[in-house]
């Protein structure tokens, strides 16, 4: 809490960092803020937390009166850097470098450090998943779920479009369906897949989704209509954990955010001590696929905490 | 009933001492009233003497500041409406009309008169009790229409239903027959006298003193908040009542006529529209144009039209050399020189929540304005000549007109058109429930304008006012003109047939 | 001159007849909508759009939109708004989904649920109707508050893991047809009763025409209108709890769009009556174009951003072709 | 009689100036609120909260929902609603954002972004003031379509990477203050002076005060309310292509909670006029007390979602406090 910095008791001047989210109300974005607040507590830091529901005209001018308070860095908690150019620029101009996890999806000078999971990876994985457990993916009809906004999703829900259709198969309905609100998902999801079982009774194999939460909801459609199709999802909270225990869910990723977090917080305290910043400003971490055989063994990402 | 037993048996109602102060006005200062079973009273006073202010207090509607309410002797205190119907009194307000999304057997059985059993709606019951209140007061109404689908008449007559409906011991009605026509008028009378000879109290408000003296056995007369006098009817006279009301001797009601009559200033050949059918007149400089009829006969229609404010299917206007659009719109009536005195006061001729000035403003932008960018100055100016002009009393031009009593709306209304400096008046029951002393202003009024050359159009329903202020009276019937008199020639009863139809020049 | 006495009276006649049946088709534009909205799919997919396995979809698709529409229905016929609904709905199915989780038994959970609806209605009504704050405001705070409180509640994420026996309430059928359709069709009726039959139902419709009238014809205008968002409360609290039923989950936002198209949807309806007073009967043709119209895209495979454009044109157009009406006036 | 005549009206007088204090306290109710938010964050952070660089950051923080405010204030003077404003701006910023990106010079863009609101406007204002279409569902059905839009132009991105000089306009500053805060005030004393002094402003408050009463006195009711609706698209567009500079970025759904807000705002300012009417003072004092206990709460570290449920709170407290004056009649 920065109420008490007022009678600063050491004699060293604190590490004072801004991080921000504005996925505060998913389950690992929750997860990250008590997590950061914990380290920072423990690093001696001086933390300001900002978070937002997605709210970049709320959250960013707070991020930036923050900075303009004075920091030494700034810690960006899964948000995009299209949404945050304003932040950037500040940030910029007052020469503190953004350190990031999960920010994006390609490098970009904005960040010194980003680091992310493998997109690539991710979509590798669950297709795979879908080809195995389909005998062969050709020919079969799928069909691919994402959300836009999120440039996550986004790439990976393209990666596995351009994949699948590589690998010959059936794109269901012709192009990505697209989930308008996240609030919403999973009522969404279940609209469409229910609704294009209703017209094509039989006619789909598999539904890759870019999240589990969507997931959650094809996967309820697909029981509720008696239909066969595997479902994937990415993310790996326990709902979806229990699906695939459970058998109505084929697959889904767990992403090593500890870790990935841990790493981001070493280099931010190695920029502390020693004033070094990272050697490259993109990583990307492989993810683990999560199915029958090790639903059991995962920690779900929204209990992390 | 003798007068020893009515003075012996308790008073229906008794009110004493009341005081009712709101923001900045003494509505009732020490004002008293008793009301005996059996009797219909008359409560008398001019615009804003606090008349209805009265009634509200004794049902509950404002709290009073002093005073004491007895009902049949006993002391009592309504919070609310509710607590009155339960003891007895029921009040039929002013301008307080029907309920317009729902049916008239709703309407007429609203609240807690809706027959129900276990909290559902026993439809056929409610159906039957609601005809009959139909049928006590001689009326035809379709009871599934719903409430605006009704004629004016038609609603006032539903909302008189509904007041019979509560059988109430005291019937308060406030001014119930400001826009009734006669027939309705003899029925509702009927029905009173009834019910006053089965013993119920009624109070009954009017502006028409003819109305008291044919129907009431006391008056009560109000005047600045207070009660003046409480006498018997048949111990009093009219002139001496209007003396009393106003607080002077009475004036002469309607100016006398004019004795030079212009050009023509308005030709309007075969008017049709919905309810008017093929309408020629034409009316002079400084004429006063009278124009009688039942109600929906399309008088109001025809103005309407006249100013620009509905659309006709065929048929000239013309102002002097001008020959205006068809269908010109209001804007560009009032460019020619027509102004509208709307029927409606409270929903067509006023903004409730304005202030005079901006009331008086909206209809002379501009003049007011200079590309497009108003003048404060001169709106104040307008307001406050027309605030002299008219006598209107406020305390500034900057209260609100929701404030101000009912003639002295009215008078924001004719102030509001009458900046614009109108070659063509046209008034629409310019009088309606306006107490004698303001009518009698505005007779005087009207006939000044005339004097000053301006062509009038009023229409009226009362015909002794529209033979005393017009020059000359036309009469609708069903959308045409049944008939056209000089006013030295007419007598109620030749206008009455024209009214009904009968046709003749 | 008896002739000429006639003639207007007569074709007055006459022409309320003639104009009736367009009247009517004006008047029931909604109705006309919806039906070319079902002609329209249908013609489209004349193998799946009328199927069984697909009017199930529909029905099951629109009963928790149906059952708030229902809530919103009764406030608005009172003449006030109550932009609550959704998020008070939300709060319902994570109240019972906390409680469910936290071990409480499955129907204490779910009359503790009801409970907090009514009492949010409570606030909503007693701000609306004693303290005369507009209702616009008062409920849009209270949606603000709500979802506060439902994060709180849920602590942000999405709760899940309820007894079996709770998720039946919402994934469970009879006789083939899924049981929120029974629920939404329960909770229509009664509304439609209560709004027609009842004195209370008949009490807001008065109040919703005129409130001075009404008061003072000795309606206890602001008993009435509070009732009406109390109801409004409890019954959006059994659609939230509902839709927690059917996803298996509950989290603060996932009400979505309802209390929009609850809204849509009431006015769609309002067209239909004479009066041009909310009404049941309306409100439930105004929630089956939303359905119709999201199913049938979703089966034509129209592009989700292409709905959404298309949706709101839709809705235009039918509030218009019945507002072709009231102009005629 | 004089004496008669006299009387009451002295008294009058002193009864007013009486009574006015007592009023204007109740009336000011949500300048009280104002005050006493800006009084409680003050004692709380004495340091911080009334220090040049916060005001400012408060100021930077509402100017934008100041623009769309004002957008609705006209609208809400007529009597009217708008809740496209939001969208509306977040598409004008969208198709700036577009065809900058694809090389239109910035001038054009954000003309071009300017006449997409205006357009907008005049669809709505069609739709309410010629078609007769309630505002509620008309400017409700053109909110959902205008997102579709937005998805569509967007390609349900972000669209970033604008040339700097458009950024500046959101980010630049002048004497130390943000430009959208300059903007603000701009728009704001523009439409506080429309609405006061020039006639058309005119017209739009006795068109909200009674349509009837000013067609009879020559007001073209619907040219004038249709002119407030396009008036409205404009300036929300205003707000939106501010909004996508400040941001550096241009979504679909940026404009968050502003039309919420935004009526929310107009609301709270509705209750410091006698009148009841919508007014621009009034409005910028609502933006104000959701701009400060925004700040605030951020300032004191109050959690996110108590924050909401505050913000919720505090909007009921300052409207009821007002709302107690209407009460007394
Ligand atoms: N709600 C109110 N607020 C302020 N002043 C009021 C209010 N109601 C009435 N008044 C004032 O109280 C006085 C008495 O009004 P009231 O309506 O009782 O008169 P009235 O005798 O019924 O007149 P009329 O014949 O025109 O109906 C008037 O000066 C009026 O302006
Ligand atoms: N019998 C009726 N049935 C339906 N509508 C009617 C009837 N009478 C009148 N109206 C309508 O009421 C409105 C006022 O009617 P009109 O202009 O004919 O009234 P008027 O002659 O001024 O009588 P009133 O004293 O009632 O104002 C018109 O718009 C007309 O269409
Ligand atoms: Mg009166
Ligand atoms: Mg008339």
């Amino acid at each position: 809490d920065s109420g008490g910095s007022t009678d600063g008791g050491g004699g060293d001047e604190p590490f004072r960092v801004v991080a921000f989210t504005s996925g505060n109300q998913t389950p690992i974005g929750a997860w990250w803020v008590k997590e950061v607040e914990a380290q920072a507590e423990e690093l001696g830091w001086e933390l300001t937390m900002i978070q937002g529901d997605f709210d970049f005209q709320k959250m960013n001018p707070a991020v930036e009166s923050a900075i303009g308070q004075g920091a030494d860095a700034v810690f960006d908690g899964y948000t995009d850097y299209a949404s945050i150019g304003s932040i950037i620029t500040a940030a910029n101009d007052a020469d503190i470098p953004i350190f990031a996890i999960d920010s994006g999806t390609e490098a970009t000078d904005a960040f010194v450090l980003n680091i992310t999971t493998n997109q690539q990876g991710i979509v590798d994985q669950t297709l795979g998943a879908i080809d195995e457990a389909l005998g062969g993916i050709e020919g079969k009809n799928i069909m691919v779920i994402g959300h836009d906004p999120h440039p996550g999703i986004r790439m990976r829900s393209n990666l596995a479009a351009d994949d699948l259709v590589a690998a010959g198969a059936v794109l269901a309905g012709g192009e990505i369906q697209q989930v308008k609100s996240p609030a919403s998902g999973r009522t969404e999801a279940l609209a469409l897949v229910a609704d294009y079982l209703a017209a094509n009774p039989d006619g789909l194999d598999a539904v890759w989704v870019g999240w589990d939460d969507a997931a959650l909801g094809a996967s309820q459609a697909v029981q509720e209509a008696g239909s066969s199709a595997f479902v994937t999802g990415v993310d790996a909270v326990a709902e979806a954990i229990a699906a695939i225990e459970a058998g109505t869910m084929l697959a889904t990723i767990e992403q090593p955010w500890p870790s990935i977090n841990d790493d981001v917080i070493a280099s931010m305290v190695e920029y502390q001590n020693s004033g070094t910043l990272p050697s490259s400003n993109f990583e990307t971490v492989d993810t683990t696929l999560v199915n029958e055989s090790n639903a059991a063994d995962i920690t779900p990402s929204d209990q992390l905490g | 009933m003798s007068d020893e037993a009515a003075e012996s048996a308790p008073l229906a109602l008794e009110a004493s001492g009341i005081v009712k102060r709101f923001e900045g006005v003494h509505a009732l200062e020490n004002a008293r009233l008793d009301v005996r079973p059996g009797e219909i009273h008359a409560l008398l006073g001019e615009n804003g003497a606090g008349k209805s202010t009265l009634i509200k207090v004794i049902t509950g509607l404002y709290d009073a500041d002093a005073g004491e309410i007895r009902v049949r002797g006993e002391k009592v205190e309504f919070d609310n409406v509710r607590e009155a119907n339960a003891a007895g009194i029921v009040a039929l307000y002013q301008e307080l009309s029907i309920i317009p999304t729902i049916s008239v057997a709703e309407n007429i059985l609203l609240g807690e008169q809706t027959p129900s059993s276990g909290g559902v709606v026993q439809w056929g019951k409610l159906r039957k009790r609601a005809q009959e209140q139909l049928d006590k007061i001689n009326k035809k109404i379709p009871l599934g229409k719903l409430g605006f689908e009704l004629s004016p008449v038609q609603q006032t007559m539903v909302a008189f239903a509904r007041a019979l409906a509560t059988d109430a011991k005291i019937l308060i009605l406030d001014e119930p027959t400001a826009s009734l026509t006669d027939t309705e008028i003899v029925d509702l009378f009927t029905v009173l006298r009834g019910l006053r000879d089965q013993g119920v109290a009624i109070l009954y408000v009017s502006h028409r003193l003819e109305e008291v003296f044919e129907l009431c056995d006391r008056l009560t007369i109000m005047r600045n908040g207070q009660t003046i006098v409480t006498k018997d009817v048949a111990d009093s006279h009219v002139d001496e009542v209007i003396s009393t009301m106003v607080g002077r001797a009475a004036d002469e009601l309607f100016p006398a006529r004019a004795t030079s009559i212009g050009e023509p200033v308005m030709t309007v050949e075969g008017l049709t529209g919905r309810r008017v059918q093929d309408v020629s007149l034409q009316v002079h400089a400084g004429e006063v144009l009278g124009v009688g009829g039942l109600a929906g006969a399309g008088r109001s229609e025809l103005l309407r039209i006249l100013s620009g404010a509905q659309k006709h299917v065929h048929g000239t206007i013309a102002v002097g050399d001008e020959m205006l659009p068809h269908s010109p719109g209001v804007a560009r009536a009032l460019e020619a020189g027509v102004a509208l005195v709307p029927e409606e006061r409270r929903s067509q001729g006023v903004m409730l929540k304005a202030s005079i000035q901006d009331n008086i403003a909206i209809a002379n932008l501009p003049s007011v304005s200079t590309s497009g960018v108003v003048a404060g100055g001169r709106i104040i100016d307008i307001a406050k000549r027309g605030m002299q002009d008219l006598q209107i009393k406020a305390r500034s031009p900057r209260q609100h007109v929701g404030e101000l009593s009912g003639g002295n709306q009215q008078k924001v209304v004719l102030a509001k058109m009458l900046a614009r400096k109108p070659r063509v008046l046209l008034m629409d029951e310019p009088t309606r429930g306006i107490d004698v002393g303001t009518k009698a202003e505005i007779y005087r009024l009207i006939r000044r304008l005339a004097e000053d050359g301006t062509a009038i159009i009023v229409v009226s329903s009362e015909l002794p006012e529209l033979i005393g202020m017009s020059d000359r009276i036309i009469i609708m019937h069903e959308g045409r003109i049944s008939g056209e008199v000089p006013a030295e020639d007419a007598d109620e009863e030749v206008l009455l047939a024209y009214c009904y139809g009968k046709t003749g020049k | 001159m008896t002739n000429n006495d006639k003639a207007p009276t007569t074709s007055t006649v006459v022409m309320g007849h003639a104009s009736n049946a367009g009247k009517w088709m004006l008047q029931g534009g909604t109705l006309v909508a919806l039906i070319a909205l079902i002609l329209f799919f249908f013609l489209m997919r004349p193998d799946v759009f009328l199927g069984f396995t697909n009017v199930r979809n529909i029905l099951y698709q629109v009963s928790i939109l149906a059952i708030i529409a229902a809530a919103q229905t009764m406030v608005m016929v009172v003449g006030d708004f109550d932009l609550s609904v959704g998020a008070n709905s939300s709060l319902a199915g994570a109240t019972a989904a906390a409680l469910m989780l936290g071990g409480t038994p499955i129907p204490i959970a779910i009359l503790a649920a009801l409970v907090v609806g009514t009492l949010i209605g409570l606030f909503n009504g007693y701000l609306v109707a004693y303290l005369k704050v507009s209702a616009f405001v008062a409920t849009l705070a209270s949606m603000t508050s709500v979802i506060g409180i439902s994060y709180l509640v849920t602590g942000g994420t999405t709760l899940f893991n309820f007894p079996p026996e709770f998720n039946a309430l919402g994934q469970g059928r009879l006789f083939e047809i899924p049981l929120p359709v029974y629920f939404a069709v329960v909770v229509a009726l009664a509304t439609w009763f209560v709004l027609r039959y009842t004195t209370i139902g008949r009490r807001w419709y008065a109040v919703g025409g005129n409130h001075e009238v009404s008061r003072l014809s000795g309606v206890n205008v602001r008993r009435v209108r509070l009732i009406a968002f109390v109801l409004a409360g409890t019954v959006s609290a059994l659609g939230g709890i509902l839709l927690a039923a059917r996803l298996g989950s509950a989290s603060a936002t996932q009400d979505g769009n309802n209390m929009m198209f609850a809204v849509a949807a009431v006015f769609l309806g309002m067209t239909i009556a004479r009066s041009g007073a909310a009404n049941l009967v309306g409100t439930m043709i105004g929630v089956m174009i939303i359905g119709v119209l999201a199913n049938g895209l979703n089966i034509l495979g129209v592009n989700a951003y292409i709905q959404q454009v298309i949706t709101g044109l839709i809705i235009v157009a039918a509030v218009t072709l019945s507002g072709l009406r009231s102009r005629e006036r």
